[in-house]
């Protein structure tokens, strides 16, 4: 058997069909996940992908925050569904509270796209199991509100609790505090960060580089052996 | 010190997308009864020295000639005042 | 509601003394004329509005048209054409059932207004024009030119130019995989912002621009229409822009990414349930556009009310209503049995959809207001039967002396240390520099099927999964081998935009253009632009690629300055399996360097007469059509074959300036001998066209030579991929450390 | 139909990189005197019917949920009366 996973399509939504492609590509089944329904279709686990849903406007991820498919996943996350936010996912889940801080301008106020190299700070998620703790790997970074903030308090609880999943290595490209990419919650089974996976599973394509496929790995094992 | 505000908004014919999209948003939200929402842009300006004449016109010459495109926006200049403070609902 | 009578049709016919603004809106008074011959009457002023737009140069194309005429009449045969100039824009057989559409527009005025604005919504127009022929648009390209790069005008115009075709285009979800940066400063109050799209669809799927089937509904669909923008097509295209007069310059409009996203996907839904007959997209000239380019190029007539179109400001008089530039918005004939399904995809994605007329069994179109009819008019009459010029052109009397100003006979380097500080003067100038400052801004990897973008000779993109079947494109144009030649200039930019896609190892299919020239009025630009449109023309003929679309921007002058003559050429290719396309970057120590090609004593209009001289005269290279055919067939086959690792096209600034970028890109240094017959600072500098650099494997050294000299297309070993430096053996070694400071330092340095 | 204006702005502690960047120009604009400047956001909604105290605490809650994200935000609510009107310097 395989695994079911959820990718949903808001409004303004970018990257569904390449994260559907690299579920596939990891040998997981996506499934279309639709924001008006609050239906999940019974799916073991939900990426929100990355894109500019409702354009981004007021802030990224605000408006999204409020559909009717995230009254159902802000539920279920908190009794421990797998949930992925890459890029404007993660805005949507720290503007949803799912994971705490939140996203703002990069600090020099340009978008942003390069192959940026990352450390592998936490493999003990429900998305990293595939990685070792440490490693050091290359993934496609796009965005325009990049810079995670959080206050003081926060941070250090982050860091000393080791939720902090992602760190920018050798070039901060957008201002984030403690160079973070990517956090977790305290489960573990709520991830998010900047940078694309779904963008490196191929090697021809984009930077040519598959460091992005573990996380999809990852979750496919940890659904397909629980 | 004070503090000049230069509020830059969008021309009233001049489509908000911003503005729009938080509108659009509202009923979601269950809030009625607001027929209009437009966003802009608040500038908050600490100056040193006084605020006269001379100190506004300047600020007024830096407004429409770099914080705002007169092609697409209005501003407007004002000096933050204890009224206008009292006045704001925190 | 208002207090004097509506200016119906048949008001018009009973009031012909009324004095109509003719001249305020752009039009001549023989145009006007000819508007009451055509009606048998004065026109309403509904009529007038939709005129006067639709007979601006930029919607009718009025001072081009008769040169534009050579692009069908020398059309090469092609198999590979499936829909040709005319329609919103070109489609190509790319293969497997696949067609692709592409097409260049400008949006020059308006970015110069509003930098941000001007270039997204440049974005999203040229955008819903691929989406009108039924495909998903798959990446944009943007050629851009700009003044001076130290001129501080550039720092305003250029940063919010790249912001907002980035941010209209990564909002959409397109990735972008090429385009130019150029200054100079004839480009000083003229910037030209240039965007490029290209769309993929399957055969079955391409839908045309043509309202027919009486009974058949029209429906707008889209963003609510504002009064932005209002009359911009004849002000934009026919009146040069001025800075000192405030009160004519053009209205700019805000542009709604999001919304254009949603357009996009219902759309394509849309298209998907089969539910379109027709469909035309609002660009400039808005409804009037639309709605008489759909009836004309239909069979019947059309009938619309304009009380049913959504409005984003309720005080809109009729005329504003049909004039209106508003963004993101799509007019589609649909039959009336599929309304219904149609209007629920659009509720599906949030986008507002209205009825607001249909076709009808006649052949007029008519318009109505508040019950009475505004306009009753032939609708080729608007769309298609606009005036033609004859404009006089003559070759300026200054080009003589341009071109006896031989820029070979320049002061060269006469000494190694000289050669060297010229290399490096070259490739950290502004235009030999790295745009990655600028490209970074834009998302290349959105769609996850680019192969290759900047900084690529081409732009890479898969379209099959499958099978790896891709396409390519690359644009290109030099404004100075224009101006030295405009006949020669243009064929140079074809050459070079044919010679980057075949570098990346596709097969070239089909052009499309950006023709950026100055005012038409004055006999030397239609000049340039006579002999731009010939040279290209010709170009294609031989090189067997059709324009299949594109765009003409004139009035790019500031006063009776103009701006270079600046084609802008657009080709696009195809790969059968991108697994195999030729990236630009040195990949293996140990591999040989070979230079195919000639290299010739050319620095007319070259990047190094510029940089070091300031100089620009002289002759610009010569073209060979039939060599860069071979030389495209050779780098097809030698990718497909295996037979090269990495292979970079030669242009501006010459072969160091390709030796250097593929050194940076792949990290790995060079070590070149300057081959016999050749002095060291024409074997760097020389721009030559017909060449590229290829690296070969020692493995397949004999079978690359072997195919050269049988195809008699010269190579020369030129050197090997090899440490961290750059060395000119006998002259000079730069490091890779030094180069990459040098070269990637400077557009930072003027612009963050 | 009255209008109420939210202002948004990054907390003091939180970096304004907009603000910043307005500020670094000024010099080369010309402009002296000026010892910080930030960046908001302003919203003027258009509200049907009376803004009495309790409009005025559902618009509260829409900024505080919504219209502000108060991890790094703070906002002030406040109606668009005349004397704020009067004292703006066109
Ligand atoms: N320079 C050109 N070369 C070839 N075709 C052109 C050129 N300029 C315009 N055309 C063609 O003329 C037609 C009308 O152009 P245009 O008005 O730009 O189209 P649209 O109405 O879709 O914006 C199009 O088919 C376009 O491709
Ligand atoms: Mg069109």
């Amino acid at each position: 058997m395989t695994a079911r996973i959820g990718v949903v399509t808001f409004p303004g939504s970018l990257d569904d069909r390449d994260t559907q492609r690299a579920i596939r590509v990891a040998g997981a089944e996506p499934v279309a996940l639709w924001h008006k329904d609050k239906s999940l279709k019974q799916v073991d686990a939900v990426v929100l992908c990355g894109g500019f849903s409702y354009g981004d406007y007021l802030r990224a991820g605000a408006i999204a925050r409020f559909s009717p498919v995230m009254d159902t996943v802000i539920e279920q996350a908190k009794a421990g569904l797998p949930v992925l936010g890459i890029c404007n996912g993660f805005q949507i889940l720290t503007e949803a509270h799912l994971l705490p801080g939140g996203m703002l301008g990069n600090d020099h106020l340009h978008f942003i796209c390069r192959d940026q190299k990352l450390r592998v700070e936490n493999a003990d998620t429900a998305w990293t199991t595939d990685y070792t703790a440490g490693q050091e790997i290359h993934i496609p970074l796009k965005n325009m509100d990049g810079r995670y903030v959080a206050d003081r308090y926060t941070l250090d609880e982050l860091e000393a609790e080791g939720r902090v999943a992602f760190r920018y290595l050798d070039f901060n490209p957008n201002g984030s505090l403690n160079d973070i990419a990517g956090i977790t919650n305290e489960a573990g089974n709520v991830v998010g960060l900047m940078p694309h996976p779904e963008h490196a599973v191929e090697s021809l394509i984009g930077t040519g580089r598959t460091d992005g496929l573990p996380f999809f790995t990852s979750i496919l094992k940890k659904l397909v052996n629980a | 010190m004070a503090r000049v505000v230069v509020d830059v908004m969008l021309k009233p014919e001049i489509l908000d997308p911003q503005g729009q999209a938080v509108q659009r948003a509202l009923p979601r939200l269950g809030f009625e009864g607001i027929s209009d929402v437009r966003q802009g842009k608040r500038f908050e300006l600490e100056v040193d020295g006084p605020v006269d004449e001379a100190a506004l016109a300047r600020i007024h010459d830096l407004a429409e000639s770099f914080l705002a495109n007169t092609v697409i926006e209005d501003f407007t200049v004002r000096v933050e005042s204890e009224e206008a403070v009292a006045e704001a609902v925190k | 509601m208002s207090r004097t009578p509506l200016d119906t049709v048949e008001h018009a016919a009973a009031t012909p003394d009324v004095e109509l603004p003719w001249a305020e809106l752009g039009l001549k008074k023989d145009e006007y004329e000819r508007i009451v011959e055509i009606l048998g009457r004065r026109p309403t002023g509904a009529e007038l509005a939709m005129y006067s737009v639709m007979w601006s140069e930029h919607c009718s194309y009025k001072s081009s048209k008769v040169h534009l005429r050579q692009f069908g009449e020398k059309a090469p045969e092609s198999d590979a054409l499936l829909v040709g100039i005319g329609e919103n824009a070109g489609v190509v057989d790319v293969g497997q059932g696949y067609a692709v559409t592409f097409k260049v527009e400008s949006h020059n005025h308006p970015s110069y207004v509003e930098p941000y604005q001007g270039a997204a919504t440049g974005v999203g127009g040229i955008v819903r024009d691929i989406i009108a022929m039924g495909a998903r648009p798959v990446a944009v390209v943007d050629p851009l030119r700009f003044g001076a790069a130290d001129h501080p005008d550039t720092k305003r115009v250029l940063p919010g130019v790249v912001a907002g075709i980035g941010g209209y285009g990564n909002c959409l979800g397109l990735p972008n995989i090429g385009g130019e940066v150029v200054f100079d400063a004839c480009y000083q109050g003229n910037p030209l912002v240039n965007a490029g799209a290209i769309g993929v669809m399957r055969h079955e799927d391409i839908h045309l621009a043509k309202a027919s089937g009486a009974g058949n509904k029209v429906i707008l669909y889209g963003a609510r229409t504002g009064g932005d923008g209002i009359g911009g097509a004849s002000i934009l295209a026919s009146e040069t822009f001025d800075d000192a007069k405030p009160s004519k310059r053009p209205a700019v409009q805000v542009g709604d990414p999001f919304q254009e996203k949603l357009l996009i996907e219902c759309t394509l839904e849309a298209f998907r349930e089969k539910l379109v007959v027709g469909i035309q997209d609002l660009g400039a000239a808005g409804l009037s556009c639309a709605t008489s380019e759909l009836a004309s190029n239909g069979s019947g007539g059309m009938r619309v009310t304009l009380d049913d179109v959504p409005l984003r400001d309720s005080t809109l008089s009729p005329e504003e209503i049909l004039m209106s530039e508003s963004q993101e918005r799509m007019c589609a004939v649909v039959e009336p049995g599929k309304v219904d399904r149609f209007l629920e995809i659009c509720d599906k994605w949030d986008v507002i959809a209205t009825v607001i007329g249909e076709v009808t069994d006649g052949d007029r179109l008519e318009i109505y207001w508040h019950g009475g009819k505004i306009v009753d008019v032939d609708p080729r009459t608007v769309a298609h039967d606009g005036p033609v010029y004859e404009r006089p052109y003559a070759r300026p009397e200054w080009q003589d002396a341009l071109q006896a100003d031989d820029a070979n006979k320049l002061p060269r380097p006469r000494s190694s240390e000289e050669l060297k500080d010229q290399v490096l003067k070259l490739v950290g100038s502004p235009n030999q520099a790295s745009k990655q400052w600028i490209t970074q801004q834009y998302d290349h990897f959105v769609q996850g099927n680019t192969v290759l973008a900047m900084p690529e000779d081409s732009g890479m993109i898969r379209i099959d999964e499958a099978s790896g079947l891709g396409v390519a494109i690359a644009t290109d144009g030099n404004g100075r081998y224009a101006k030295l030649d405009p006949y020669t200039g243009a064929q140079l930019a074809l050459a070079e935009a044919y010679r980057n896609v075949a570098t990346t190892g596709a097969k070239p299919l089909a052009v499309s253009d950006c023709l950026n020239f100055g005012s038409p009025e004055d006999p030397a630009v239609m000049w340039q632009f006579a002999e731009a449109v010939r040279g290209l023309a010709d170009a294609c003929q031989q090189l067997g690629t059709p324009v299949t679309g594109g765009n003409v921007s004139l009035y790019n002058q500031t006063g009776e300055t103009a701006i270079h003559p600046t084609p802008v050429v657009a080709v696009l290719g195809v790969i059968d399996d991108v697994a195999r396309r030729t990236p630009a970057a040195f990949q293996e120590e140990g591999q040989l360097l070979y230079l195919l090609g000639d290299t010739r004593e050319e620095f007319g209009g070259s990047a190094w007469s510029q940089v070091v001289h300031d100089h620009l005269g002289g002759l610009p290279p010569q073209v060979d059509l039939e060599r860069e055919r071979l030389l495209g067939e050779i780098l097809i086959a030698a990718s497909r074959d295996g037979m090269i690792d990495s292979a970079h096209d030669l242009s501006d600034g010459g072969l160091i300036q390709a030796v250097v970028e593929s050194a940076l890109l792949g990290e790995k240094g060079a070590r070149l001998v300057v081959p016999d017959g050749l002095d060291a600072f024409t074997f760097l500098f020389s721009e030559s066209a017909g060449r590229a650099i290829v690296a070969v494997p020692r493995s397949e050294e004999v079978r690359f030579n072997d195919m050269c000299g049988a195809r008699g297309l010269p190579a020369a070993r030129i050197g090997v991929v090899d440490g961290d430096t750059v060395e000119v053996q006998g002259e000079f070694a730069l490091t890779l450390r030094e180069l990459r400071e040098v070269h990637e330092r400077t557009i930072p340095a003027l612009l963050a």
